[in-house]
């Protein structure tokens, strides 16, 4: 069920995230070292354009990204197809955009 | 059983792709609604953080690192494999993929612990 | 039983038997050449492609492309390759149209033969050829045709008929046309009857009916027993060509038979007897590089001294060469070899000669129309363009030819044909009461008798023949085919019932296997594929005869014609003068 | 030796046991045909060539599709178990026999006929044999349509509209084939939605071809060259 431009989303959603997930991760195993604290997390990121924009960004790419997945694993493991499956690829789609988005919101709003 | 016809390495590295994404999009929204909380009841995410220090959920959040690694270094692999010319070298590429991914969950694994 | 039997008709305007080189050809060209809204409908007992033996052709195509070479060169070839035999009109048209073919495969069909380093195509030498004259797709040169073949008309409004079996053609009342063809779906286990303006039958042959054989499983002579039973002439039916080779690993397994590529020998492979030793030089001076009836009978000489029931067939060897180099040149053979056991490149592999390519069939003319209104045959089934030997590449080549003429003469004709024809009820009825005898008897064993047949083919009439053995042959196809009217077939379910067909496989087989033996009978000499140990001589070339065989009632008759000589007269040639025998290098 | 061969047709079916004797060089195929040829009569299958070159005879041999006539019984013996079914991916016909119209339909539907850009009473174009569109269409073109793949590939099973390993490759073929008249259309083609880009490199079709042919591979380029052609327009010719 993958036509040319969802597939070309999929992967360009991929190579975007590639980097950031590095970054994430490097940044969470050099955060848990002294144990996770709110203030912590929120110290470091809270007022931070740099950080709002890199984990925005990430919640885009992975709100597409996540949604076309779910897609096709759908679409495979049920046949579900037509408006019903147009309607999931959207709602994970929101899902995933919407409480990404308030996640980035909070941590990142001052 | 697995079907005898899946029996190889490439169907493996799509087994663990398809699961590890599918664990990923399950598992984002909690991940979200988590990090969600600071906006309003800071305390309450403290609170997360405080249970995420107990070792069963350590171990968890090293299978979500894991997951994400392995999904990632897979993904990266697909990619070469459809934009790149790699051609013979698909099974080291899988190997070189899962070991990374691992390795990056170890590290992340070890820190956590040597708190 | 027969309340169970159904009948269903279908209409057509033109009907295609088989889908090997002959039947896709002229499904292709009947699309091109016939009035628009001609209904076309394309009929094989297996499925489109992928049954047959044009998708098994490994060596490739005659076709005077090469540098210096000539239709003329190419046409004196299989004149004396066919031994003065062939009808040398029809030798003529498959000479001139290959040419042709081969840039309608290229250019239209979309094939891609091999290539010089330069781009031009490449051809390779075939033995008992003056020039390098083959092209080919490495050595899998059927797969190439067919499958681009295929594709066209899978795409093509041509309506399918798959795993349609042809049981029987059905004339008119006056018998003098064609009605239509019997069919079993064999799917569903039931009869159908298909009438059509024009038929083209391309059902190819298949010399089956030896213990040894190459063709494809689907073969067997099907085509050639509805022919004969219709009462139509069928000539050079003695004319069985065995390929010196084929692969020899017990009875229990269809692999055996099946051919070790001739380019083993030509490569320098060697053929070991029993002890270990050499011997195609006390046959023939060039050895194991001896053109293939001469090795065929070499070998077969040489198994009957060795009498060893352990060790029945030669051995060829390769080690020689190099094992690695085996491997690298013959990659295909060798796998081939390995998947069933064998080790080609280092170790010894036992063949014997196999039944390969028959060059009897229908008489036709050079359009392939027939001596009955509405019925066109061509490729394998037709008789006529190889006499009494094929040249490695000519068949391919004639099947393709003849398909698309047939395809053509056949999208002309219809344009005369106002409307569908009846049939002979009574004859339609007779064919499923045949069809059927074998359900109403107790079930018995199908297989023993096919052994038993190829065992008696083999022995009497086979790679030499005598009067005695062949008379002997006789004999026993008779008892054979006596038992096997008494051999019932388990009729529970009719849908895809192999064994029933197996039967029916057998009846076809059996009739035809008496056609040869009777055609061997008449031919008191020895030319190409048909040698006789009591007439070890050709005879007079300007004297050449061939064999006409029909059915008189219930019998069999063959008479002797003799050869038009409509071209070239033997001890001529219509090679301009001062042109060299040869163009092979080192021939 | 202990054979479980299934037999049924479109509705269903269930597997029924055979003891066959085991012999020295004996295939799948040679196992089905003695089991059709002494102990049941009406057993359904399918073959020609019996030297693979026709692609008649695959069936899932102990869970693997396989050609049966060119696979030795020892290479697939399981403890003298030997279980033998209808191919997967294709609709049953009877027993060991399978419809394979939807994978030539689907073969057509990608693209997979030569489209002339001369005739018969042109001459032979002259092609170099090495150019890397020769080199890419040569990878592919001795795919013998017999299925393998089709049957291995679970993004077929899951997607019955996937139009499936050797016609994606075919259509690879004829992109790469400087005389087919219409290589854009092809690459149209296969970039709809049940095209190219729904294979998820499992590979399984590389891993069990007969031939060692590389499909996977074959799409993973088809679908750059469809990229690439869409993104410069698409619909025009390559
Ligand atoms: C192993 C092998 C290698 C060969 N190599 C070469 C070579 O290198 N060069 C060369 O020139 N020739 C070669 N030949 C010979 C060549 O293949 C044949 O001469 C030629 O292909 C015959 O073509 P055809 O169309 O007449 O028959 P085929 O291609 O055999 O097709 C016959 C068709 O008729 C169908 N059929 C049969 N009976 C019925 C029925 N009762 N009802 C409906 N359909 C029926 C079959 O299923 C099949 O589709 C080779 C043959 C073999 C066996
Ligand atoms: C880090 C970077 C990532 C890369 C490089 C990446 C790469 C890919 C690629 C190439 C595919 C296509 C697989 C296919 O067609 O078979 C894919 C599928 C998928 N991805 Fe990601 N991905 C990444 C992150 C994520 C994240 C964070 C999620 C979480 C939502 C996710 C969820 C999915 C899902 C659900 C699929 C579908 C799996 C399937 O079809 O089998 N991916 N990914
Ligand atoms: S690609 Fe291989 S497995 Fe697939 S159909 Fe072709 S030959 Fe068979
Ligand atoms: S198995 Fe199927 S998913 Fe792609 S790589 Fe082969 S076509
Ligand atoms: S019978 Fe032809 S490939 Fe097996």
């Amino acid at each position: 069920m993958l036509n040319l431009r969802l597939y070309l989303l999929q992967r360009i959603t991929a190579m975007i995230m590639a980097p950031l997930v590095l970054g994430h991760l490097a940044v969470m195993v050099y955060a848990i070292q002294g144990g996770l604290s709110a203030d912590d997390i929120l110290s470091r990121t809270q007022g931070s354009l740099a950080w709002a924009v890199f984990y925005g960004l990430f919640v885009l790419a992975v709100s597409v990204h996540g949604a076309i997945g779910l897609r096709v694993i759908v679409h495979e493991w049920t046949g579900l197809r037509g408006a019903a499956l147009g309607f999931l690829t959207w709602g994970s789609f929101a899902m995933l955009a919407i409480m990404g988005g308030r996640a980035v919101m909070a941590v990142t709003l001052a | 059983m697995r079907a005898a016809y899946r029996n190889h390495p490439l169907w493996l590295a799509f087994a663990l792709h398809r699961l590890s994404g599918l664990g990923l999009a399950l598992f984002l929204p909690a991940h979200f609604y988590v990090l969600g909380l600071a906006l309003h009841q800071p305390q309450q995410l403290d609170g997360f953080l405080a249970f995420g220090a107990h070792p069963m959920v350590k171990l968890a959040e090293f299978g979500l690192v894991f997951l994400l690694a392995v999904h990632m270094f897979g993904g990266l692999r697909l990619l070469a494999l459809e934009f790149l010319s790699i051609t013979a070298r698909q099974k080291t590429l899988i190997a070189v993929a899962i070991s990374a991914a691992f390795a990056l969950a170890c590290l992340f694994l070890l820190r956590a612990f040597s708190i | 039983m027969t309340a169970r039997i159904q009948i269903e008709r279908h209409d057509t305007d033109i009907l295609i038997l088989g889908s090997g080189g002959a039947g896709l050809f002229a499904a292709l060209h009947a699309q091109q050449s016939a009035p628009a809204g001609t209904k076309i409908t394309l009929a094989v007992k297996g499925l489109i492609g992928k049954c047959g033996c044009t998708r098994m052709v490994q060596g490739g195509y005659n076709v005077a492309l090469g540098p210096g070479d000539s239709v003329e060169r190419h046409f004196m070839d299989t004149i004396e390759g066919g031994k003065w035999l062939p009808n040398q009109d029809m030798a003529w048209r498959l000479c001139e149209q290959a040419v042709v073919r081969v840039r309608e495969l290229e250019n239209e069909i979309g094939c891609f033969f091999d290539r010089e380093a330069n781009g031009a195509l490449h051809h390779k030498a075939f033995a008992g050829q003056t020039a390098d004259r083959t092209v080919h797709k490495g050595d899998l040169t059927g797969i190439e045709i067919i499958n681009r073949l295929m594709e066209q008309v899978l795409s093509r409004p041509i309506e399918r008929l798959q795993e349609h079996r042809a049981i029987g053609l059905i004339p008119t009342r006056d018998g003098a046309a064609l009605s239509g063809v019997l069919f079993i779906d064999m799917r569903r286990g039931v009869f159908r009857f298909v009438r059509a303006k024009t038929v083209m039958m391309g059902t190819g042959g298949g010399p089956t009916m030896y213990k040894y054989h190459t063709p494809s499983g689907d073969k067997t002579m099907d085509g050639l027993a509805m022919a004969l039973r219709l009462g139509l002439p069928l000539r050079d039916m003695e004319m069985v060509q065995f390929h010196p080779t084929g692969l020899l690993a017990g009875d229990h397994t269809r692999m055996t038979g099946t051919v070790l590529e001739e380019g083993l020998r030509g490569a320098g492979g060697h053929l070991l007897n029993a002890a270990g030793d050499r011997f195609m030089f006390d046959y023939d001076g060039r050895g194991e590089r001896a053109t293939r009836d001469v090795v065929s009978r070499g070998i077969y000489a040489e198994m009957r001294k060795n009498n060893n029931p352990d060790q029945v067939g030669m051995f060829i060897s390769m080690k020689h060469l190099g094992p690695e180099t085996v491997r690298q040149k013959f990659k295909g053979m060798v796998k081939r070899c390995a998947d069933s056991g064998f080790d080609l490149a280092a170790g010894l592999v036992e063949v014997v000669p196999t039944a390969h390519y028959f060059m009897g069939g229908v008489v036709v003319d050079p359009d392939t129309r027939t001596a009955i209104e509405g019925l066109y045959v061509a490729g394998e089934d037709a008789g006529g363009a190889h006499g009494s030997n094929r040249l490695g590449g000519n068949g391919v080549a004639n099947s393709t030819v003849y398909g698309g003429v047939a395809g053509d003469t056949m999208g002309q004709d219809i344009a005369r044909m106002g409307s569908l024809r009846d049939p002979d009820e009574t004859v339609l009825d007779a064919e499923i009461a045949r069809a059927c005898t074998p359900l109403s008897r107790k079930a018995g064993h199908v297989q023993t008798l096919r052994h038993k047949l190829q065992e008696a083919m083999w022995e009497d009439v086979g790679v030499m023949r005598t009067a005695t053995g062949m008379q002997r042959g006789l004999n026993r196809i008779a008892d054979i085919r006596a038992e096997l009217m008494d051999t019932g077939v388990d009729g529970s379910t009719l849908a895809f019932n192999l064994t029933w067909h197996d039967w029916l496989n057998m009846a076809s087989l059996t009739d035809i296997s008496e056609v040869i033996t009777k055609a061997g009978l008449a031919r008191e000499n020895s030319r190409g594929a048909h040698y006789r140990e009591d007439y070890p001589d050709a005879g007079d070339l300007a004297a050449s005869y061939f064999t006409v065989a029909q059915a008189a009632g219930d019998a069999v008759q063959v008479a002797r014609e003799n050869v038009a000589f409509t071209i070239v007269k033997p001890g001529e040639t219509i090679l301009p003068e001062g042109e060299p025998d040869t163009l092979v290098a080192n021939a | 030796m202990d054979v479980a061969i299934w037999k049924g047709d479109g509705a269903g079916g269930q597997y029924e046991h055979f003891a066959v004797p085991a012999e020295d060089n004996q295939t799948i195929l040679d196992v089905v045909s003695w089991v059709q040829q002494n102990a049941d009569p009406t057993l359904s299958y399918r073959f020609a060539c019996r030297v693979g070159m026709c692609g008649s005879c695959a069936m899932m041999v102990n869970g693997t599709p396989r050609w049966t006539c060119r696979t030795h019984v020892k290479k697939v013996l399981k403890d003298g178990q030997l279980k033998v079914a209808p191919l997967n991916n294709l609709p049953v016909v009877k027993d060991l026999v399978v419809d394979m119209d939807p994978f030539f339909d689907k073969w057509i539907k990608a693209g997979g006929l030569h489209a002339p850009s001369k005739t018969r009473d042109d001459d032979i174009a002259a092609i170099a044999p090495d150019t890397d569109g020769r080199q890419n269409a040569n990878a592919g073109i001795e795919c013998i349509n017999c299925s393998v793949c089709y049957a291995a590939c679970d993004t077929v099973r899951s997607n019955p509209d996937y139009l499936g390993p050797a016609a994606l490759q075919r259509a690879w073929t004829i992109v790469n084939d400087e005389k087919h008249a219409a290589r854009g259309a092809v690459l149209d083609l296969v970039a709809q939605s049940d095209g190219c880009f729904n294979c998820h490199s499992m590979g399984s079709c590389t891993a069990h071809c007969p031939n060692d042919l590389d499909p996977m591979q074959a799409i993973a380029r088809l679908k750059r060259a469809a990229i690439k052609h869409q993104l410069a327009g698409g619909g025009r010719d390559a």
